[in-house]
């Protein structure tokens, strides 16, 4: 064996992850054609569908908005060395906050309801992880079990308040009232008509600046700091005087209110009213969002752009190819998460070698260790 | 379809089937769509639009919104929905008085009780599911006013409605707890209901479709709501705009689209008595004589 | 290099033949060149030590020989036959046995189960269990190795977890024992213990590779000494044919002073007053028991002791770490509040900085860059940051500032932590630490297992700290660190100080029996069973 | 309560515990050896599926546990390739793992079945049917004890019986054999295993082969002997729970086995006090859906205290050469 180069940087962080993605596409391509399908064409639907024309590139920006929120969320708990699991129901109950402001002011202005409604949406989501936080730090409860178990409680929360509490006694629907225009976050087709008749909301914005603002938190201030130290050694932040169990209760309370904006998006921006499970899974893509991303804003965006395009592409491909299924584009995303996030490193010892090769200096370096190796 | 899923054996199944037969007869075609997430719902609906698609049918209460907007922005596209209603000069509203369905069931379940204890298990405890358990409650009580009910869910997420093992363990319970007729509604989960009933020897009941044939000898009957002929008559009617009735259409007992299924596969286990006394009881609510109280209309059910 | 190189000892083949030979071993870790080239040739039945400055490539060299690691080019030679060693079990196979500088150990496995590890006789555990109870009885008789085989790892002394590793080596029937620094954690005792079993691991014809900082040990126990610098192999010399000076300057490449210069202390008012300070473990169990002292400015106080008697705690609860159950710790006469799980920050604020006894575990997060971990604890001070924010140029120079006064190598504020050898990485703990002008210095071991270039620079900043009237709590298990030191000596055992002593006339003897809680005043009889037999 | 009904809710108990428990015991497994098994979930259904599909066309419910056992072995060595050899994170290959399981077992039921992924109903002897141990009916009339014995004990599926011996195989493998041995020592200090001569690479995969094997007669039990053939996503997040019941159990077997019994009774509780009532009102039905997670929040919260898992997990052992 021989000393490991390291591949270039631009190679780790942009030809191998394009190389994992092509041979998930690949892979994806051999079951496209097990249903007896053009792998290609449908490739190109996928494209063409999250990217190619406004409104497509509009559902691809609104679900991408979701896993920024719940990818954040991942995000932000795993510096502190906390795995939340909960997002999914961190922003399920936060649609109560939502729904509850946006319906009270309604008859004002988004311009109110809608910072309101993001405290009020937040303050509920964080509550729902502080709780798994709180035990966490007081009483050693493991939080991924908690945080499960809240994904629980969640649901059987909300299919009560939904059904008995929120839900016009005259209607059918489970679900609440509808806001009125006033207190509905804009969507962007209103200013742009680029993105067609898509959900895209000014919930993205918020998303861009969640961005922003956990790259600062953890980066650039003292928390995000003390944040990171507990994440990497506990005992270490004891040593340096952060206080252990103040750090997880306030990381999860932050993470759960990221969760929350969710709430915002789909209650506010797109739904406009509560309505049963409008979560729909994002807490847990979230997951694959925030490992993919590397637990990095910009890897987050990128991660959550991606797999918005897959729900997106995947539902363009329903539209064309009347022959593929939901089923199939689960079965596509997950190849993706596979090729890309678990098994990246698939390619780089052949990458490594490749570059061996095609660097002058690191050549005669190869050369000389296999000729000591063959000495020996 | 709405979120269960196409083939859950009873609701969006019988939607499909609908269709399938309208394009036997017919030789016309279909653009189905299955759905991932709420978000889907308009942009289905545009896109079928867009592409010429005319009638449009739904089914599933969850259209309400969706379909408010854009058939207001197709003026000229027919749509059909299910089980909810939305007010619009292109739409037809139809609904089913899924309660006299289940009052007829429930009077059957009565009937063919020995231990005057009947059992119910909803997918989850949403209105629609309320309204067929009010009705079929009514229904046993009518016929036995001492009868005892036990009312079960068999969850909280989505997954209610794709749970069988649970469901089955429901059943398991309230058999336990003395019942021999279990009603389910609970959509994939039913067949749970009717498997734990099966092996305990006791009776089920199906719903949406006939599913009087998936345990024969076991299921007692299915209550009917025939989402595939509300389906293919509007795939045929509202085709052409001459026959296209927009506004709301209710199918009870009396068009046919709610009741309970009778064939080979149960005739052996619903008597002659039953059976009459049953027909009865559909004759007084078409009549008017007898009215059943349908739960969605102010969240209440007066037992 | 300045120094002439000498006479190559041991070229001759020697009576019992060679053991280990190795031949133009290359090990490169991406840009390091970790071995240069190096030959070595240890004689069997000798103790051959090896010396070297941190990251001079020693343990690297020894990781190829037992097998973890793979030597780019190069050849080794086990009793005369040439051998490429794959993997570890290949080297056990071949009767080399290593115990690592990090020991290898299963913490929550009870010493039995390490020792059978990998070297179990069938598929159940059970008979392998009962033969090796047998022969690590035997073992322990035969090397006077005593400890208890149904301990628990993390339950028991560095020294004790030591001993397992030297046990795992013999039941695996090594012939050839590579020891990677092994005293860096033992006490005098435990290290006296350990060279008498080494001694008669050499009557018995076994061979012993000893890679040690200490220069006293080498001269004691060593019949061969090598010397690496920077990845070659510089020197072999026979030790009785040289002198800890002369290794000193082969290893370093310049002088080193191997004793400390100081002035007598001239101490000023009180700065730290510990009052009847009661402190439990994680356990709940009572570590510190009733423990009063105070050190006034200019002066340094050491705690001797032999580990796990109290010190780790009285340490983390004088730094805010750890809750006292009762008493006070009071810094230039105010109390410290040091309730709570941030108290180390009020410690701090109030003027007292810590190096802790772990630099890996508690010092450093290693996962971080070096400019990261300049500012650990100090994160909220308003020099790195106004307000919420943190200000990354303020930390990148102050770290940068460290490195340079401390002569932290590489001089890189962007490396990984956990690429600096031990060395560096307790300069930079130091470095920051010190630099923040303190009132009070608290230190946990400062040289564990560090190079004598680096211990003389940090024994003299520690000086020079006194000097500047601070007051400096000295905790270390090298005796000789703290006779040289410290201005008073404090003697702790079971939790209690047993005694006091001046540095300047009591004898090692002395503070030994002091340390074993047969001082003076001590509570005879008490704990001692524990700490094994008596001198 | 008379002692009927309290023993039909154990009876409950051990039916709803059953496949947490098989689950459970094989996340110990990986989890032991190191490596975070959030798969579970994904393989316990791509064996539901495997089983319910082959004895649905076999007719034979053992061909379709072998199926079960090969498919759930398949994705775990697919899992392990991803964690192990490649050194991915683990997390992301569990929910790989999941994920491809819930798309590719409704897609390839659907596309063999045409049933909406649902396999046809079971034919006679595609299911397990209850074992009736001996003498139980000679027994049922002894009171107490005989109904005890028929009603509790005896009449499972033979995947019980197999779930409740596991754990105490598990115990005696774990603490009485080499490869226990070893299997612990690798999941808390790879290093040390390597230095001690033994390939921390095969031990990995030998723990990830026995979670596929076990997590494939749990996804069994679900679609052959609980049930009878394959629904959409009919392990409905079970392999979650079973993950909280290891943490719960602190990895060790026998904790384990009675904390899946806690939460199966629970289960069997929250089922049977439907529609109760209390002082007169009638408490909401989510609220009692919700006891049972409610209640493992306040036990873990109340008396178990902190769970330290094994300390190499979710770490890629990586060999410096
Ligand atoms: N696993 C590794 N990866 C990369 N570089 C390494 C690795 N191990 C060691 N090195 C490099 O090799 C050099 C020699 O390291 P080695 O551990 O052999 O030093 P040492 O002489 O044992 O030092 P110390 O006295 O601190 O134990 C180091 O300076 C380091 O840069
Ligand atoms: N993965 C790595 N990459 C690069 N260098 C490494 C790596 N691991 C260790 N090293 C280097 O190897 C050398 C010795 O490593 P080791 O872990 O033995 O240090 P240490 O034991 O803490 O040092 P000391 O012996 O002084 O206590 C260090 O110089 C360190 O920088
Ligand atoms: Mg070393
Ligand atoms: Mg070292």
């Amino acid at each position: 064996m021989s000393a490991r180069r390291p591949i270039p940087r631009w190679a780790d962080i942009a030809l191998l992850p394009a190389i994992n993605l092509l041979l998930a596409f690949l892979v994806s391509g051999l079951v496209v054609l097990l249903v007896g399908e053009n792998p290609f064409h449908a490739i190109q639907v996928i494209i063409y569908g999250a990217f190619g024309y406004g409104e497509g590139l509009g559902y691809t920006l609104y679900y991408a908005t979701n896993f920024i929120f719940t990818g954040l969320a991942v995000a932000v708990a795993a510096q502190a060395g906390l795995f939340n699991i909960g997002g999914d129901g961190q922003a399920y109950v936060a649609g109560l906050g939502a729904v509850v402001v946006a319906l009270a002011l309604d008859q004002t202005h988004w311009l109110i309801a809608m910072p309101l409604a993001v405290i009020a949406a937040g303050a509920v989501g964080g509550f729902w992880a502080f709780v798994p936080g709180w035990l966490q730090a007081k009483r050693g409860s493991h939080v991924v079990i908690t945080t499960i178990m809240f994904n629980f409680i969640a649901a059987a929360l909300m299919v009560y308040m939904v059904n008995r509490v929120l839900k016009p006694a005259s209607t059918m629907a489970p679900e609440s009232e509808t806001i009125e225009v006033a207190g509905r976050v804009p969507q962007l087709r209103q200013f742009f008509s680029f993105f067609g008749y898509s959900p895209v909301n000014l919930s993205i914005v918020i998303a861009v600046l969640a961005l922003i603002g956990v790259y600062i938190l953890v980066w650039h201030t003292k928390f995000g700091y003390a944040m990171r130290v507990l994440g990497a050694n506990p005992t270490a932040s004891r040593y340096a005087g952060i206080s252990n169990s103040k750090m997880i209760m306030i990381t999860m309370t932050i993470s759960g209110a990221l969760a929350g904006m969710v709430a915002i998006n789909e209650v506010m921006g797109v739904q406009n009213r509560l309505v049963l499970d409008f979560v729909a899974g994002a807490g847990f893509v979230g997951i694959a969002v925030a490992l993919m991303g590397r637990n990095h804003p910009i890897g987050i965006l990128l991660a959550a752009l991606l797999f918005g395009a897959l729900y997106q592409g995947g539902q363009e491909l329903q539209f064309v190819i009347p022959g593929i299924t939901r089923e199939m584009i689960v079965v596509i995303q997950a190849l993706v998460i596979l090729f890309t996030g678990a098994m990246e490193g698939l390619f780089r010892p052949s990458l490594e070698r490749a570059f061996m090769l095609f660097s002058p200096e690191q050549k005669a370096d190869a050369i000389a260790v296999s000729t000591a190796k063959s000495e020996s | 379809y709405d979120l269960g899923g196409k083939f859950d054996k009873s609701f969006n199944e019988a939607a499909y089937n609908g269709a399938e037969e309208w394009k036997k007869e017919t030789g016309g075609s279909f653009l189905d769509l299955e759905l991932q997430n709420d978000a889907q719902r308009e942009q289905a609906l545009r896109r079928f639009a867009g592409q010429g698609a005319n009638p449009i049918v739904m089914a599933g209460f969850s259209w309400t919104a969706a379909l408010t907007t854009v058939a207001a922005e197709f003026p000229d596209t027919n749509f059909v929905v299910i089980d909810t209603v939305v007010d619009a000069p292109n739409v037809q509203s139809i609904v089913f008085d899924e309660h006299t369905g289940s009052f007829l069931v429930g009077a059957l379940a009565a009937l063919k009780s020995e231990t005057g204890t009947v059992a119910f298990v909803g997918g989850m405890d949403v209105p629609l599911i309320h309204k067929f358990y009010c009705g079929y409650a009514q229904g046993a009580k009518a016929v036995n006013p001492d009868v005892k009910l036990i009312e079960s869910y068999t969850g909280t997420t989505p997954a209610a409605w794709n749970d069988p093992v649970t469901a089955g363990e429901l059943t398991k319970a309230a058999i336990d707890g003395g019942a021999d007729v279990v009603f389910a509604a609970a959509g994939g989960s039913g067949l749970g209901v009717l498997q734990a009933a099966k092996d305990a020897g006791k009776f089920s009941i199906g719903v949406d479709s006939n599913q009087n044939y998936l345990q024969p000898g076991s299921v007692l009957t299915s209550m009917l709501k025939r989402v595939d002929v509300a389906v293919k008559t509007a795939l045929t009617e509202a085709a052409d705009d001459a026959t296209f009735k927009p506004g709301l259409t209710v199918l009870g007992l009396g068009e046919e689209g709610v009741g309970y299924a009778l064939d080979d596969n149960n005739a052996s286990l619903i008597t002659d008595d039953m059976k009459a006394k049953v027909d009865e009881l559909s004759a007084e609510i078409q009549a008017g004589t007898l009215t059943v109280h349908d739960y969605t209309t102010d969240s209440t059910c007066p037992l | 290099m300045n120094t002439q190189r000498p006479e190559t000892a041991a070229a001759t083949v020697p009576a019992n033949g060679w053991a280990i030979e190795l031949e133009k071993i290359n090990k490169r870790f991406g840009a390091v060149h970790a071995n240069k080239d190096i030959d070595l040739k240890v004689a069997r039945g000798t103790i051959h030590g090896i010396v070297g400055e941190n990251g001079a490539g020693k343990s690297t060299l020894m990781s190829i020989l037992y097998g973890f690691y793979t030597a780019d080019s190069g050849v080794i030679r086990v009793n005369g036959q040439e051998h490429a060693i794959t993997d570890s079990r290949h080297a056990l196979a071949l009767g080399i046995g290593m115990v690592h500088q990090h020991f290898m150990l299963v913490e929550n496995f009870s010493v039995l189960e390490n020792v059978i590890l990998g070297a179990e006789d069938s598929g159940f555990i059970k008979p392998s269990l009962d033969r090796a109870r047998k022969e690590l009885n035997r073992l322990e008789h035969e090397y006077d190795l005593e400890v208890d085989p149904d301990a628990i790892i993390e339950d028991i002394s560095v020294g004790q977890q030591q001993r397992v590793e030297i046990l795992k080596a013999l039941y695996r029937g090594a012939e050839t024992l590579i020891l990677d620094e092994p005293t860096g954690v033992l006490t005098p005792k435990e290290a006296d213990d350990l060279f008498r079993v080494l001694e008669t691991l050499r009557e018995q014809g076994k061979t012993v590779i000893l890679i040690t900082h200490k220069l006293r040990e080498i001269m004691a126990i060593t019949d061969n000494v090598s010397v690496m610098r920077q990845g070659e192999m510089v020197a072999t010399v026979k030790t009785s044919e040289t002198s800890p000076e002369q290794l000193a300057e082969l290893m370093v490449g310049r002088r080193v002073l191997l004793r400390v210069d100081k002035t007598p202390a001239n101490p000023g008012a009180t700065l730290l007053e510990v009052q009847n300070l009661v402190v439990a473990d994680d356990m709940g169990h009572v570590r510190v028991k009733d423990v009063s002292f105070s050190i006034r400015a200019g002066e340094i106080v050491g705690i001797a002791g032999v580990s796990g008697n109290g010190q780790s705690e009285l340490l983390e609860s004088v730094s805010g770490m750890r809750d006292q159950k009762s008493g006070n710790v009071l810094l230039k006469g105010t109390a410290l509040s040091l309730k709570g799980d941030d108290g180390a920050a009020r410690a701090r604020e109030a003027g007292l900085a810590h190096v802790p006894e772990d630099r890996q575990r508690m010092g450093l997060v290693t996962t971080f860059a070096e400019w990261e971990n300049a500012i650990l604890g100090y994160q909220g001070n308003a020099k790195y940051g106004a307000g919420p924010f943190l200000d990354i140029s303020a930390a990148k120079k102050a770290a940068a500032e460290h490195i340079k006064l401390f002569d932290v190598r590489p001089a890189n504020i962007n490396l990984k932590s956990s690429l600096f050898s031990g060395g560096n990485q307790q300069k930079i703990v130091l470095a920051r630490e010190m630099e923040q002008d303190p009132d009070v210095l608290v230190i946990g071991q400062p040289t564990r297992g560090v190079d004598i270039g680096a211990i003389e620079f940090i024994h003299n900043e520690i000086i020079k700290m006194r000097d500047e009237g601070k007051a400096i709590l000295l905790v270390s298990v090298e005796l000789d660190e703290i006779r040289s030191l410290a201005d008073r000596i404090l003697v702790m055992f079971d939790g209690v100080i047993v005694g006091e002593a001046d540095p300047a006339t009591a004898t090692e003897g002395e503070l030994g029996l002091m340390m074993a809680g047969i001082g003076k005043d001590a509570p005879r009889g008490l704990g001692i069973a524990e700490q094994g037999p008596l001198p | 309560m008379d002692i009927s009904s309290v023993l039909s809710i154990l009876d409950a108990t051990i039916r709803l515990s059953t496949p947490l428990l098989l689950a459970c015991l094989a996340g110990l497994y990986s989890e032991r050896a190191g490596l975070f098994d959030i798969g579970l979930e994904g393989k316990m259904l791509a064996a539901a599926f495997a089983a319910g599909a082959v004895a649905a066309i076999t007719g034979s419910a053992w061909l379709g546990l072998l199926a079960g056992l090969a498919v759930s072995l398949s994705t775990a060595l697919l899992q392990g390739v991803a964690a192990i050899t490649l050194k991915g994170n683990q997390l992301i290959a569990g929910v790989a793992i999941n994920m491809l399981a819930a798309g590719m077992t409704t897609f390839l039921g659907q596309t063999w079945f045409s049933q909406g992924g649902r396999t046809p109903p079971l034919p006679e002897g595609g299911r397990f049917e209850p074992i009736t141990l001996p003498f139980a009916n000679e027994l049922a009339s002894v009171p107490v004890l005989g109904p005890i014995y028929a009603d509790l004990i005896s009449g499972h599926y033979i995947l019980v019986y197999i779930a409740f011996i596991m754990v105490g195989v598990t115990a005696y493998v774990l603490y009485r054999t080499r490869f226990g041995l070893r299997m612990r020592a690798v999941g808390e200090n790879p290093k040390a295993v390597d230095t001690a001569g033994i390939s921390v690479v095969k031990l990995r995969y030998q723990a990830v082969i026995i979670t596929g094997l076990l997590a494939g007669l749990a996804g069994a039990y679900f679609s052959i002997a609980q049930g009878s053939g394959f629904g959409n996503n009919m392990t409905a997040g079970k392999g979650y729970i079973a993950l909280a019941a290891l943490i719960f159990a602190k990895w060790k077997p026998v904790p384990a086995m009675f904390t899946c019994l806690l939460f199966g009774f629970l289960d069997a509780l929250q089922i049977r006090l439907q529609g109760a009532q209390l002082g007169g009102i009638e408490i909401p039905v989510q609220a009692i859906q919700a006891l049972p997670y409610l209640l493992t929040v306040i036990l873990l919260a109340g008396f178990i205290g902190k769970a330290v898992g094994p300390k190499a997990g979710g770490v890629p052992y990586t060999k410096e050469r």
